[in-house]
């Protein structure tokens, strides 16, 4: 019962980590960019959330669609001005160029809405599942972000392969050239991808701050990495792999905590990581890419 | 000098200074004074009103602090009690009393040090800070070669006052807090089974953790599970939790701040644990948290030296003054670093320093005064400290009621 | 001709280099000696070459062998516990320039045996899965040496992983490094000297090494690993090689910094500092020596210039990084940037000799 | 014995059997040309030859040596050198650079010379600086010698990468495709110089080229692939009139 209860802890925490790995991998899949301003994104859109849901009692199905909202715009403007005229220099550069945005987002939280912790009331009303006679309860939201993740894995991978935007998405990411060759609007796409990424980590910053109520500037940073960690643990653009390395990531997290050392459990997570990316090089579900001689 | 600084980097880097250089200037420090504290006399008004100044030359303070990064909550909040003391002294007196300047280290040594000297080139001579303990280590061990008087409104570590004679901390030290902690809850057998969160990343939670349990075991505690998180995991705390229920502690000792307790509790009240939480001043801040459901904090426990709720004049005073300029209520954090500014005015108002005296001398006298003085400020009456900058000053066990603190029995 | 012309230029360049370190410090100690040096200033000299021997190595890493790592500040963690526990250790009882240079050994080396541990399994792979290894193994030392409790007394030395209690010291024990709190007391002993010396070090093995057989073996595996292959260079060899001496300097540059402190903790040696290391040498330019040394220590200045910005300091530092990085990396920039310059070149040739466009 | 002795040689991916009794054997000094459609598997060939692929059945003796499923670096050592179809210069090194990196396993010293910038340094660089000189004078790109690899026009990229494969001092050369993308000028002058390296430096030449011209008017012995196969062998004139090969060239699918 306990290792249940463990468990449980762990994939709420790892459908977490999921729900912002989508963000990461799609954005990485087709911009093949390391947009390391995601998590930062997710903590804007939480405060948006905190404030419309918490502070004016706006409906929360109202306040995500308002965060969503300003995500997307907050996305896709950084995308225009800090990443698009980088799009042909070295990939170092975007991430640089990321992180400063990142440092960006951050400091322009703080100068808003002060360092000062703020606990985000839960936007979660399901109220939690008890099992055997109350000695293990879940939560409502793990449950909503556990139902939120798949279904946003299955909405994704529906629109990448079968709408003419997923499929400017697919063309794009194999080969952005070949892609505008055939007439696909490369920039419109990238656009597009950075939209549904920022919208998807104003859903994130939602759940991420139901499960774990403390909200402040820096709050997106270490989960974001985390998530960064999933992706590449999962198969970095692989839509499956972000959510398969996320609860995996999480459960590794908590069960490492549980039975071996709480000191410890980042040092082990990291060890996974390097182990699994020693054995298969690529993430557990990223294709192989052979180089052509 | 600056200049020539300014010149070298002007010429490799013009594109980055002509993007800042031409809004640089103290113009920005002034306008923030002004604006969170406009109903009294704020520091920019310095310059002006020296002049005709009653009595006496400005001294120097200097604040040091986090206002940037991770721990930007603790250092915010020990800049504004810095600044509303120094402002109400300056009002009180009639003239300028302080001259203060506050710079950031962001938590971190290396720009503790750059904040330090940053102040010594602007001729300060009084410090009040660091914030935090590394930051004060790095920073500690400078004051003593230029014999700087140092007194840290939060940094709690007993290396700090151990730097030298001329450090002194306004709040208890870490062990010292562990000790009370475990004293306190063995003499009023408060739990038998005892589980301890703590951040394991952290010099000040660490520091209460080491002498809790070794006070506990010297007092027949019997601590079931102690668990740590560190900075980069403590959004999820639940598996910490867990385990402390699984090991069927009836109390859990969190030395830790508020930030992360409060997540402790929601997630405590989500799985339907409740066991008696007892915290250490870090906790003072608690009820403060925007959003934060205040009755999940009922009954709460705090070894703290503050309460916002206190009822003698001086926190009334403070409280109300510090809720108008910055509209939060004041934790610990602010209290201490009002009362630094304080215990030093009291030396000021005794005759023994002015600003015409170097920074060393000040210091040789405030290290008498401070050893020889006894204060009484808002973290409580007779405060004393030792040749080596400990304080000593009654410990005060505080539960949370209906929302506002309570002394303990 | 050409060949004699190619070598003057790179032993050119590197004179260049070495010419702007030698100056800058004969410049601070006539300054310093005049007294026109402010705290402020004189007090960054050592991180600034500290972070200048990083950056330099990071290069090493990321231009001259073209992989990406996020965990230079591992290795600069493990050189730095390594380094200041033999000082605090020996800086009592031998004399001071031997407990220095045997901490700086030491430090070397435990970075660099590190750099081994890190680089036979890990430079098999490449691209962001190399950088997200190498994240995480810095990710790794943090976390260890933060639940990291040594001591000894008179039965021995005394570890643990958990906490200080566990490591069951006798009253008589000395705590050496205490978990968070890391090691705390230390004698500072770098000084700007010690540190250009590093730095003149560095650049000399750094730039030596580059311009050798050696060099031109890692820029080769660099520009196409597989021709390189199929010329008989062994990869794994050279990859190591550079690796493995970026690490050493890492590490050498993490005893130089932390002993310039009396206080060391493990939480500064965080993914952050990585990056930080990373964005000198971005902006320095990816492969360019010269341009790290000036942009490690322009970008350590920075923040302090800006300290009179109050609350937008960070941001602002922020904002003229994103600028800095547009400006100078991108294609369009780059070309407008080059328009602009031969507008000038031409209106400058023009002013020059007008008589004989006349004529 | 034969310079290259190649048996049997056949590789399969994932199944899929791509190159299968493969039967080669060059003479030392000889010109030998492989081809066939596109996709049959020459370059595949040169890939196992070079050590690129291991391949899952035969064997290949280079003078004696085994060197089946050996790395590239051991294969380099043991004698053999190549280009690539799609041209792999070191391209953000000098021309001179390429080719001193081609010397790495000739003129040695050691990693702690070059740091410290020991006297053999410069006796050892002064060597390579002067055999790449005389490497690049070769191909005529000696005026060249400071510029970057991808300075280079295309024709002269080609030349280079083959400077490059000679100065690791081979018995076996695998010219792929070197004639690509050249005007018939060009092709000329490469043929002359192709020619008169073989016997400058004594070595085998094996190339694979589409441009018949070329091949005929160069080769010596020609072996024709087809899926995977050998279909045909011989000089230029029983290549030309052999029956499969036209069908092959002419496309049976």
């Amino acid at each position: 019962m306990q290792f249940l209860s463990y468990l449980i802890n762990g994939i709420s925490l790892g459908s977490v980590y999921a729900l912002i790995a989508l963000g990461y991998t799609m954005v990485y899949g087709i911009a093949k960019m390391l947009n390391f301003a995601h998590g930062d994104v997710i903590m804007i859109g939480s405060y948006v959330i905190f404030f419309a849901f918490g502070s004016f009692g706006l409906n929360p199905i109202l306040s995500i669609v308002l965060s969503m909202v300003v995500c997307t715009i907050l996305g896709v403007t950084l995308e225009r001005v800090a990443y698009r005229p980088l799009r042909e220099a070295p990939s170092l550069a975007v991430l640089i160029t990321a992180i400063g945005v990142s440092y960006l987002l951050q400091q322009v939280a703080q100068l808003l809405w002060t360092s000062s912790p703020k606990s985000f009331q839960s936007v979660v009303g399901l109220a939690p599942i008890s099992l055997f006679n109350g000695e293990l309860t879940i939560s409502g939201e793990t449950i909503v972000t556990i139902v939120a993740c798949v279904v946003i894995m299955v909405g994704l991978i529906w629109f990448v392969n079968h709408t003419p935007a997923g499929h400017a998405m697919l063309a794009v990411s194999e080969d952005r050239g070949a892609a505008q060759l055939m007439g696909v609007n490369v920039n419109a796409t990238i656009s597009l991808t950075f939209a549904i990424g920022s919208a998807l980590a104003a859903v994130a910053g939602a759940l991420l701050c139901s499960s774990y109520p403390t909200l402040q500037p820096t709050t997106g940073a270490m989960p974001g990495i985390k998530a960064f960690v999933a992706a590449v643990f999962g198969g970095i653009g692989s839509i499956p792999g972000a959510f398969l390395g996320g609860i995996l990531l999480g459960i590794i997290e908590n069960l490492s905590k549980a039975y071996i050392s709480t000191q410890l459990s980042d040092a082990i997570v990291f060890l996974v990581l390097i182990i699994v990316l020693l054995v298969k090089p690529t993430g557990l579900l990223g294709k192989k890419v052979n180089v052509k001689v | 000098m600056k200049k020539f600084v300014s010149a070298m980097l002007a010429a490799t880097m013009a594109l980055s200074l002509a993007a800042c250089g031409s809004t640089a200037d103290t113009s920005s420090e002034a306008s923030e004074s002004t604006s969170t504290a406009a109903s009294t006399d704020s520091t920019a008004a310095e310059s002006g009103a020296t002049g005709e100044a009653a009595s006496g030359t400005p001294i120097k303070l200097g604040g040091i602090g986090p206002i940037t990064g991770a721990t930007a909550v603790y250092g915010t909040a020990v800049k504004n009690g810095e600044e509303l003391a120094v402002n109400e002294i300056n009002a009180a007196a009639g003239y300028t009393v302080f001259d203060w300047k506050f710079e950031d280290d962001e938590g971190d040594a290396e720009k503790a040090l750059n904040a330090y000297n940053t102040l010594k080139d602007w001729d300060m001579q009084v410090l009040v800070g660091p914030v935090t303990s590394t930051p004060s280590l790095s920073v500690g061990a400078e004051t003593v070669n230029d014999n700087m008087f140092m007194l840290t409104p939060s940094a709690s570590a007993e290396d700090v006052a151990n730097c030298g004679d001329n450090v002194f901390q306004m709040c208890f030290t870490d062990p010292n807090q562990g000790k009370v902690s475990a004293d306190y809850i063995a003499d009023n057998a408060l739990g038998t089974k005892i589980g301890v969160i703590y951040d394991s990343s952290d010099a000040y939670s660490t520091g209460i953790y080491d002498a809790f349990t070794t006070e506990a075991e010297a007092k027949g505690l019997e601590i079931v599970t102690a668990e740590a998180f560190n900075s980069d995991n403590k959004s999820d705390l639940s598996t910490q939790l867990a385990k402390c229920s699984d090991a069927g502690a009836d109390l859990v000792f969190l030395p830790i701040y508020y930030t992360e307790a409060s997540q402790i509790l929601v997630a405590a009240n989500k799985s339907g644990y409740e066991p008696t939480f007892f915290g250490c001043d870090g906790m003072d801040g608690i009820l403060a948290v925007e959003g934060f459901d205040t009755s999940l904090a009922e009954n709460l426990m705090m070894l703290c030296p503050f309460s916002a709720y206190g009822e003698d004049e001086t926190t009334k005073t403070f409280v109300s003054a510090y809720e108008e300029a910055y509209g939060s209520t004041p934790n610990q954090f602010a209290a201490d670093a009002y009362d630094c500014v304080y215990a030093i005015y009291q030396c000021v108002q005794a005759g023994k320093i002015n600003g015409d005296m170097s920074a060393s001398e000040i210091c040789d006298a405030l290290k008498t005064e401070f050893t020889t003085m006894s204060f009484g400020g808002t973290t409580g009456e007779n405060q004393t400290w030792d040749a080596s900058g400990m304080i000593s000053k009654a410990p005060k066990v505080y539960v949370i009621k209906n929302g506002a603190y309570e002394l303990a029995a | 001709m050409t060949k004699l012309k190619n070598l003057k230029k790179s032993t050119k360049s590197n004179l260049i280099t070495f010419g702007i370190v030698i100056l800058f410090y004969i410049v601070v100690q006539i300054l310093s000696g005049a007294d026109l040096l402010t705290s402020s200033f004189s007090g960054q000299l050592v991180p600034i070459c500290a972070y200048v021997v990083l950056a330099v190595s990071l290069n090493l890493t990321v231009g001259i062998l073209g992989e990406l790592s996020l965990g230079h500040a591992g290795f600069m963690s493990v050189g730095a516990f390594a380094g200041t526990l033999v000082w605090v250790l020996l800086c009592e009882t031998a004399p001071a320039w031997l407990a220095l240079i045997l901490a700086f050994v030491v430090g070397g080396i435990a970075a660099g045996l590190f750099g081994v541990v890190v680089g036979v399994p890990v430079l098999r792979l490449s691209g962001d899965y190399l950088a997200i290894v190498t994240l995480a193994f810095g990710e790794i030392v943090k976390n260890f040496m933060n639940a990291c409790y040594l001591g000894y007394d008179s039965t021995g030395i005394h570890f643990s992983l958990k906490d200080s209690a566990s490591m069951g010291l006798a009253d008589d024990g000395v705590v050496l490094i205490n978990g968070a709190m890391g090691i705390t007391g230390v004698t500072k002993a770098s000084n700007f000297t010690i540190g250009i010396v590093l730095v003149l070090i560095t650049l000399i093995v750094v730039l030596n090494l580059i311009h050798s057989r050696a060099g031109r073996a890692i820029t080769a595996i660099r520009d196409n690993e597989i021709a390189a292959q199929s010329i008989g260079i062994q990869i794994t060899r050279y990859k190591l090689m550079a690796f493995i001496t970026s690490a050493v300097f890492a590490g050498l540059a993490g005893v130089l910094y932390s002993l310039n402190f009396s206080t060391l903790v493990a939480k500064k040696f965080d993914y952050n500092t990585s990056i930080l290391i990373l964005v000198f040498v971005v902006l320095g330019g990816i492969g360019n020596i010269r341009g790290s040394v000036i942009a490690a220590a322009i970008l350590t200045v920075l923040p302090e210039l800006l300290r009179s910005m109050n609350d937008y300091r960070m941001l602002i530092y922020a904002i003229v990084l994103i600028v800095m990085m547009i400006f100078n990396q991108s294609p369009q920039m780059i070309a407008w940037r080059k328009r602009i310059a031969e507008r000038f070149a031409a209106r400058r040739a023009k002013g020059k000799h007008p008589t004989k466009e006349v004529g | 014995m034969a310079l290259l002795e190649v048996s049997n040689l056949g590789i399969a991916f994932g199944g899929l059997q791509a190159v299968s009794k493969v039967d080669l054997s060059i003479e030392k000094g000889h010109l030998y040309g492989l081809i066939g459609p596109n996709g049959a598997g020459k370059t595949t060939v040169f890939n196992m030859l070079t050590g690129v692929y291991k391949p899952t059945e035969g064997n290949i003796v280079l003078d004696g040596v085994d060197i089946t499923g050996k790395s590239p670096e051991f294969i380099s050592k043991a004698g053999v050198a190549r280009t690539f179809q799609n041209i792999r210069l070191f391209n953000e090194m000098s021309v001179l650079d390429n080719v001193k990196v081609g010397l790495h396993n000739q003129i040695k010293y050691s990693m702690w010379t070059g740091i410290l910038r020991l006297p053999a340094f410069r006796d050892r660089e002064h060597q390579m600086n002067r055999q790449a000189m005389k490497l690049l004078k070769i191909f005529d790109l000696d005026g060249e010698a400071g510029l970057k690899a991808s300075q280079l026009p295309y024709g002269k990229q080609r030349k280079l990468e083959i400077a490059r494969a000679l100065a690791t001092n081979p018995k076996l050369l695998l010219l792929d495709e070197p004639a690509a993308g050249m005007n018939p000028n060009e092709t000329e002058e490469l043929m002359q110089t192709v020619r008169s390296v073989r016997d400058q430096f004594g070595i085998a030449v094996l190339l694979i080229e589409h441009d018949m011209n070329f091949v005929m008017g160069i080769c010596e012995e020609i072996t024709v692939l087809d899926y995977g196969r050998v279909i045909a062998r011989g000089d230029g004139k029983d290549i030309r009139n052999n029956p499969k090969v036209i069908a092959a060239y002419l496309g049976g699918d």
